[in-house]
């Protein structure tokens, strides 16, 4: 029982910056390119390990706790969720606000190392960050509210396992509603297109991966890795309420859900290279539009 | 009797009249003088017979305050004031005429509505002393020196007294010498007010009262 | 009660010994000092003693006033309120000593120390008054005395006007709760809180308690008070004010709706509506500040938003019938209450201590201080996060019970139901992403990075009578953190006080509550193992690696300087703008018109907009009016005369005729 | 003994006049003010006989307003011994305007004030209505010098004012007292006499036209004496140019006069039934008063007038009182108290300003709590007792009466008198506080030391108005009881 709790943490650990290298694939091929290997980003985990580190004369105590509490936080959340047919190992009531708050310690954390460095490209990605999780934030909830009111269950490990077809079927604008809503926020909050642009190289006009742009060594392989379990964390829950196999047997429906993931990395890898980055400005309209989808959702 | 009564409320009713077209400082004086000579007769004639000491002595008391030391007073006071003598009123006389006469209606009809419990000796006291008092307010409102208002003042103790005497009120000597020692003491003290006044403002025109307003400035 | 009983004598002998020594400083420092903490020490011990679950003590007196009387109790309710406002005012009375110092060349001291006795012991009686006329007239020594603490630094103008909105206001709310006390004693025959019991009209008692207290607490529209007088106080002050004083209002509130009877679902959703936009407004107003005081004012408004959001959500469960919502709204609102203390007066002390070396309150004209003021710093982060609702600190626990329970109200009841439940819980998300946006800006711009003055670069730490009190609260933020569940447990009598439910259903969900907190609990604790185990491995990895120093990566700019940094308003910048409408923030911008431009300036200001478009036009209104009707008054004598026989004819033609 | 309440001060009033020596003659002044407080505090242990005919005698409300009057009286007369010892010099310039004047002959202010002292002591026994009226007439004449005690322009106009408007007003309840005794006269023409308690007796007989009407004309002319709007007029100019010495006087002590001729009325009115009609104009005028008085302490820029508004508005809140009856006639008995305690204070307090920062105007005076830390403070105190405070007397008389109001029903006047106290407590306060806080201007120095009395006796005066607010012996709430019992 203990090892079936487990599972779903070991599996997102091991395959969570593999989604990452499917994503980027993905793009490549679509672009026509031969693309990095899958396994790129562990090579550059891997790589980052190893290195020293240099620090700003600026940078206080909190530049170096930074990746640290945002990873031990990630870490933490990842017990909550369920992956396939394996219950979470750890579930009680209200414990996906635990988890929506376990990624604002981290996001917290994070923009406060920013924040340290001193430099105005940091500060701005720290200040675009916060802005647009204030407004994911209610969307994620009402989204969970949505869940929440089809299964009755308030705890996410049950309400996730409680999604099923039969749900579907007598409540599917409901659960087609809250997924989209789902899906902007994961977007929105993995910093991908259309709200960020993980690739781009021109500082002004990043969000996430301009406030990382003094970690280097160790650190920055904690916030990399940091970020992949988060993507990873999101996608576990579309994935669940997207493809709500439950055979009965807990290893074909790992293997489902493993196979939903994928689908979900290859769908986002799809999206951002059809669609270009969008306006800063209209970000929040993006997110709003997530918000009354979910309202609409729990309304309807 | 009752007929002397009337006339003498006719004659006062008159004098209020002459006290709002008079223009002359002097004839105003003179007028209130007049009044309260009137009122001492009245007095007297509303003994119903029964002449006491008291009841003769009183009313002879009042005329000699109000018909000679007071005029006397605020004589001496308009003389030391030295000033313009007309009355300078802030509306004309006509309009202080027909004022008056808007007055005197106002009287008529109180008199009319308030009827005294006992059978009055004539049916014009009330209206008369009422009209009277009326008049009194009417000549502070309507007039610019201080020396007019205290006359006013005057006009409408005057009035009053008027109204006491009428309805036979048969108040306590000291009461009555203790209310006329007031107006006495009244008018001297307004007398000295308007000797400061003329040497503080070189006017005694009230109506250019204005340091202390709260006017926003 | 007789501890209470010398508790209040010490406060009283420390107003005392303040007057008496006005002019020995060091005496005046020890007694007036003394007081309150003597007082606040005494008067814990039987105020945690009842909110454990002793049982209720009272003492009554006669009092020669007209339907007054000296009835003191303690119960559940006022114990729970007592706890913070002793611990709170002992701790400010200490940083008092050191703080204030910094004034002692230029006045005299002696009433700041008479008023903070004054102010303690008047909190202290408002939440024990058990007479209507003892409680109004401590309300309204407390307010006073407040406002002569507030208007200490008066010889500032901007003081001044601070002092006097808060004095008009606190006076306005006590108005409506005159009226109040009046009705309720009116319906009940006598003044005394014990005989208050359910009357007909109970919902216009409510909504008049609404308007008093909610005044006194700062419920958008009625907070307009509060960012003026908080920040003009002197920071040990503010920190009462806002930490504990404020909270009487909750306390009156809930207090009045142990009086009415069964509640009405209205009331809640008035609640959470008041909640939301008191909420929302006061953390998106607290964004756009630029002086760290009035931000962690208008902070206040929104914490006291997220405290009505907690008793609107549990009316609301009252009132359908779910005592689970019942149960965790309360119990979250009433942590919250002690949180918020603690984590507030947290925050305003370490804004003193700042204000104290630096001798300024711009957020914009800080910076670097962590590497200046380590301790300040530090436990300024822990309020910071403690404040943005982050686990495992005690602003996380109150939050989820709320969160919880307005969860579990828009699981279990219908679509009309669920409304407030849904607008409560996306609201809480927004409060809480934009908290979070607010303590990043305050806490990173002042501390972080490098000084943007002279002023922040010369810095110091203060000293031990101004830390300590900051250490003390912020493990006390730690300590509720991982031990909330204990105090949720110890509020069965309270809620049952306050909620009429019996004590069998609120000890079954509040025993579930408390559960779920412990988890949480759990959880916060291995967080900071796990924090703790990967900064081990961290040192690990690095001892054996090469680590250097460099500047800032400024894109191969080679020499930035701190006046480069990004700032606080251009931090909250894309916040303020999204939220254009309701803040309606002015801006100014100059310069830039040469093809090499000289100078710019820009200049952002963010006005209150109840304030600006309420609370102003409002009493230009009165002005304008009564300067209408000045003219009257014009000095002619004939004109006064006039008045007179006018109004005589009239008043005769009227009654006679 | 009653006699003697009234003929010590007048005595020793006369006798000022012709006294040469300074010395002597403001002994006499605190001599006879002391026998006469002690006088009148001893008619609370010995009720006195009543004298002259029963037409001065002490009942419950009277002796309330004698001993009230007596002891200001006291606490006055130690401040203007002091006062006039500072105001010695015989010219000063005028601080608006810049010439010189001189002030009255010390003499005659202090036999003025013996003087006031005896009329009103007369209105407070007088039993006979048309004596009272005589008494409340003296109370004009013997107070007009004291306004005119700075020999100026201003001061001048005041005065003419106050004693035009009076005596105006004074005449029409002299009316007033005429048509009362028609009221009293029965179809046969035996009448009533004009004695109070007569009156009261035999209340059911009055006519009742003729009474309304009496009480009318009487609500009006003492109104005008009392200040109630739109008849307080004179008010403002008469507090503001008089010395504080007079205006503490004039608005803690005669205002209370000319507000118990009123209540004389009131009394007779109850007793004949007639409480809703005379209730209704009291709490008409009384409500008016009050929100003239808002209408002129907001944006006002002369202290003193403030103050004297602020009386306006608190004889309102005294009609309000009686006019709602009931319980809240208790609290406005009380109010007259409080009122009297906190506003002469404050007049004198107003005086120690004046004379260091030589100016009336707000905006002139700053820092007054550094200038002068006692009168400084005694200011603030002032102002949140005068504005219905707690922990302060005035907070639990307007409690009281607005418990009342409440309790019967009367939620639109409540609401009204609430408003009213708020809005003035804003116009209030922005002048006060920033009178009293904030750095003075530089040309002031604290420099010259004063007498104590001057900043003692406010001080004195201040205590009992905190302590009224704690406090109320129930000796005290007895007497009250017993005021309040014939006015409904």
């Amino acid at each position: 029982m203990l090892f079936g709790s487990v599972l779903p943490l070991i599996v997102a650990l091991a395959c969570a910056p593999l989604m990452q290298g499917v994503i980027t694939r993905t793009k490549s091929v679509i672009a026509g390119r031969m693309g990095q290997p899958l396994m790129q980003p562990y090579h550059d985990l891997w790589k980052l390990l190893h290195k020293g580190a240099v620090y700003s004369h600026t940078t206080s105590w909190i530049f170096r706790t930074g990746p640290m509490v945002s990873l031990a936080s990630l870490l933490l959340a990842l017990a909550l969720v369920p992956f396939g047919g394996f219950p979470a190992l750890s579930a009680f009531s209200g414990d996906f606000i635990l988890l929506a708050y376990l990624m604002a310690l981290g996001r917290f954390f994070i923009v406060l190392a920013a924040l340290d460095t001193g430099s105005s490209f940091e500060g701005m990605g720290a200040s675009r960050e916060v802005t647009f999780s204030a407004l994911a934030e209610p969307a994620l909830f009402l989204s969970l509210a949505a869940l929440a009111r089809q299964t009755g269950r308030i705890s996410i490990s049950p309400l996730l396992t409680a999604v099923s077809w039969s749900v579907w079927a007598h409540a599917a604008p409901m659960l087609g509603l809250t997924l989209a809503a789902l899906i902007i926020v994961f977007l929105a909050e993995n910093a991908r297109i259309p709200v960020d642009d993980p690739t781009t190289h021109l500082e002004l006009t990043m969000i996430h991966e301009v406030m990382v742009l003094d970690h280097g060594g160790p650190d920055f392989a904690m916030i990399q890795y940091g970020a992949a379990l988060k993507m990873w964390l999101f996608a576990t829950i579309i994935v669940a309420v997207a493809v709500p196999w439950h055979s009965g047997n807990r290893w074909i429906d790992t293997a489902v859900g493993l196979a939903g993931m994928l689908i979900l990395a290859i769908a986002t890898g799809v999206i951002e290279s059809s669609m270009a980055r969008l306006r800063l400005l209209r970000v929040p309209q993006l997110l709003l539009v997530a918000i009354v989808l979910a309202s609409l959702a729990v309304a309807l | 009797m009752s007929q002397l009564i009337n006339s003498v409320l006719v004659l006062l009713v008159l004098t209020g009249f002459m006290l709002l077209s008079s223009s002359r400082l002097a004839a105003c004086i003179h007028v209130v003088a007049f009044q309260g000579v009137l009122l001492g007769l009245l007095a007297i004639l509303m003994q119903h017979g029964e002449l006491t000491v008291t009841g003769v002595l009183l009313p002879l008391s009042t005329a000699l305050v109000k018909g000679f030391l007071l005029p006397w007073l605020l004589f001496r006071a308009m003389r030391e004031a030295d000033t313009v003598r007309e009355v300078e009123p802030l509306i004309s006389y006509n309009l202080s005429i027909i004022a008056g006469s808007a007055v005197l209606v106002f009287a008529l009809w109180l008199g009319q509505r308030l009827r005294l419990p006992s059978q009055p000796p004539s049916s014009l006291l009330v209206p008369a002393a009422l009209f009277m008092s009326f008049v009194g307010m009417l000549v502070i409102v309507s007039r610019r020196k201080a020396v007019t208002q205290a006359l006013g003042y005057l006009a409408l103790e005057n009035g009053v007294y008027a109204f006491g005497a009428a309805v036979a009120l048969r108040l306590p000597v000291l009461v009555e010498l203790g209310i006329l020692l007031d107006v006495f003491v009244g008018v001297f003290v307004m007398g000295i007010a308007i000797f400061h006044i003329s040497r503080e403002f070189e006017h005694i025109d009230t109506d250019k009262f204005a340091a202390s307003t709260d006017r926003p400035r | 009660m007789t501890t209470l009983v010398a508790s209040l004598l010490f406060f009283g002998a420390g107003a005392v010994a303040s007057v008496i020594f006005a002019r020995r400083q060091r005496w005046l420092r020890l007694f007036g000092a003394g007081g309150v903490i003597l007082g606040s020490v005494c008067g814990l011990v039987p105020a945690v003693r009842v909110a454990m679950g002793a049982p209720p003590q009272s003492l009554r007196m006669a009092w020669d006033v007209p339907y007054g009387s000296l009835y003191l109790r303690l119960d559940a309710l006022s114990a729970f309120f007592l706890v913070p406002i002793f611990l709170i005012c002992a701790l400010a009375a200490l940083y008092g000593t050191e703080y204030l110092e910094a004034y002692r060349e230029r006045k005299s001291l002696a009433p700041a120390w008479f008023f903070l006795n004054v102010l303690a012991a008047s909190m202290a009686v408002v939440v024990l008054a058990n007479n209507a006329v003892l409680f109004l007239m401590a309300w309204e020594t407390m307010s006073l005395s407040s406002f002569f603490l507030v208007t200490f630094e008066n010889e500032k103008k901007s003081t001044r006007r601070a002092g006097w909105t808060y004095l008009v206001a606190s006076h306005i709310g006590t108005t409506f709760l005159l009226v109040l006390f009046v009705l309720l004693g009116k319906a009940n025959g006598s003044l005394d809180f014990d005989r208050f019991g359910p009357a007909s009209g109970a919902g216009a008692f409510f909504v008049l308690a609404l308007a008093g207290f909610g005044t006194k607490a700062g419920f958008v529209p009625l907070h307009v008070w509060l960012p003026e007088a908080h920040p003009a106080a002197p920071s040990h002050v503010s920190a009462i004010m806002s930490a504990v004083m404020i909270k009487t209002g909750i306390y009156g509130l809930l207090r009045i709706l142990t009086f009415l009877g069964p509640m009405q679902a209205w009331w809640g959703w008035t609640l959470c509506a008041i909640g939301l936009s008191s909420g929302v407004l006061g953390v998106l107003l607290a964004l756009a500040q630029h002086d760290l005081k009035r931000l962690l004012a208008y902070h206040s408004v929104e914490n006291i938003g997220i405290i009505a959001l907690g008793i609107g959500v549990g009316i609301v469960g009252v009132s359908l019938g779910e005592p689970f919502v019942a149960v965790a709204g309360f119990a979250g609102a009433m942590l919250h209450v002690l949180n918020h203390a603690m984590f507030k007066a947290l925050l305003f002390l370490d804004a003193g201590n700042i204000a104290h070396t630096t001798h300024t309150r711009e957020i914009d004209r800080l910076g670097g201080l962590l590497a200046r003021m380590p301790a300040t710093g530090a436990t300024f982060l822990v309020g910071a996060a403690a404040i943005s609702g982050l686990p495992p600190l005690n602003g996380f626990i109150s939050e989820f019970l709320i969160y919880m329970a307005s969860f579990k109200g828009a699981v279990s009841s219908g679509a009309f139901g669920s409304v407030p439940m849904l607008a409560t819980l996306s609201g809480l998300a927004l409060i809480g992403g934009l908290a979070l946006a607010c303590f990043t800006k305050a806490f990173g711009i002042v501390f972080l990075g490098q000084p943007r003055s002279e002023r922040a670069e010369h810095a110091r730490e203060a000293g031990l009578a101004m830390l300590a009190p900051g250490f003390v609260l912020a493990a006390g933020c730690v300590l509720v953190g991982l031990f909330g569940a204990s105090v949720v447990r110890a509020m069965a009598p309270l809620i049952s006080n306050v909620t009429h439910l019996q004590s069998s259903l609120i000890g079954f969900d509040l025993a579930g509550a408390a559960n779920s907190v412990e988890r949480v609990a759990q959880f916060g604790a291995l967080l900071i193992a796990m924090a703790a185990l990967l900064a081990l491995a961290r040192t690990k990895v690095l001892a054996r690696r090469r680590v250097s120093t460099a500047t800032t990566w400024d894109c191969g700019y080679a020499s930035p300087s701190p006046r480069m940094q990004y700032t606080a308003s251009s931090f909250a910048q894309p916040l303020t703008t999204s939220f254009r409408m309701l803040l309606q923030t002015r801006e100014v911008l100059t310069g830039m018109e040469e093809t090499f431009p000289r100078r710019a300036e820009f200049h952002s200001h963010t006005d209150d907009p109840y304030q600006r478009y309420l609370f102003q036009p409002l009493f230009q209104s009165i002005n304008r009016a009564t300067a209408f009707l000045r003219p009257l008054q014009q000095g002619g004598v004939q004109l006064y005369v006039l008045y007179i026989v006018v109004t005589l004819l009239a008043v005769m033609l009227w009654e006679i005729a | 003994m009653i006699k003697l309440l009234v003929l010590i001060p007048a005595c020793a009033g006369i006798v000022t006049f012709f006294v040469g020596s300074d010395r002597i003659r403001r002994g006499v002044l605190i001599s006879a003010a002391l026998t006469q407080t002690v006088l009148s505090l001893a008619t609370w242990v010995v009720p006195p006989a009543p004298a002259m005919g029963a037409w001065l005698a002490e009942d419950p409300l009277g002796k309330l307003i004698e001993t009230l009057t007596s002891v200001l009286f006291l606490a006055v007369s130690f401040y203007a011994v002091a006062y006039l010892r500072e105001e010695r010099s015989q010219t000063h310039s005028d601080f608006e305007e810049g010439f010189i004047f001189s002030n009255a002959r010390e003499a005659s202010f202090t036999g003025c004030l013996l003087l006031f002292l005896a009329a009103m002591t007369l209105v407070a026994v007088s039993q006979q209505l048309a004596l009272l009226w005589v008494a409340i007439e003296a109370t004009t004449l013997a107070s007009a010098p004291l306004i005119y005690f700075h020999r100026h322009h201003r001061s001048l106009e005041a005065t003419w004012k106050y004693l035009l408007i009076c005596s105006v007003g004074i005449a029409l309840a002299l009316l007033g007292i005429f048509f009362l005794a028609v009221a009293a006269t029965n179809p046969d023409g035996s009448t009533i006499a004009l004695m109070e308690q007569d009156l009261r007796l035999n209340a059911h007989h009055l006519n009742v036209p003729w009474f309304k009407a009496a009480f009318v004309l009487l609500l009006v002319g003492y109104g005008t004496k009392m200040g109630l709007a739109p008849f307080h007029v004179w008010l403002p100019d008469a507090h503001s140019e008089a010395p504080s010495v007079a205006s503490a006087l004039l608005s803690g002590a005669l205002l209370n006069c000319a507000f118990l001729g009123i209540l004389r009325a009131q009394e007779i009115s109850v007793a004949a039934g007639l409480a809703e009609f005379s209730g209704r104009l009291l709490l008409i005028f009384g409500l008016v008063s009050m929100a003239v008085a808002a209408v002129f302490i907001c944006g006002q820029t002369d202290y003193k007038r403030m103050l004297a508004y602020s009386s306006v508005e608190h004889m309102g809140i005294l009609a309000v009182g009686v006019g709602l009856g009931g319980a809240a006639v208790f609290g406005a008995v009380l109010h007259v108290i409080n009122h009297s305690l906190a506003k002469a204070m404050l007049f004198l307090v107003a005086g120690n300003l004046l004379a260091v920062y030589r100016t009336k105007n707000t905006g002139g005076v700053a820092g007054a709590l550094s200038v002068l830390p006692v009168s400084g403070a005694l200011w603030l105190l002032g102002l949140f007792a005068i504005t219905g405070s707690p922990p302060f007397g005035p907070f639990l008389s307007e409690f009281t009466i607005l418990k009342a109001a409440l309790d019967q029903g009367q939620t639109l006047v409540a609401v009204i008198y609430l408003s009213i106290l708020a809005v003035i407590l804003a116009g209030m306060a922005a002048p006060a506080l920033a009178m009293a806080q904030g750095t003075p201007p530089e040309h002031i120095v604290p420099a010259r030391s004063r007498s104590v009395a001057l900043s003692a006796v406010p001080a004195t005066l201040g205590i009992a108005v905190f302590v009224l607010g704690i406090y109320v012996p129930p000796v005290l709430t007895r007497a009250l009881r017993e005021a309040a019992h014939l006015l409904g």
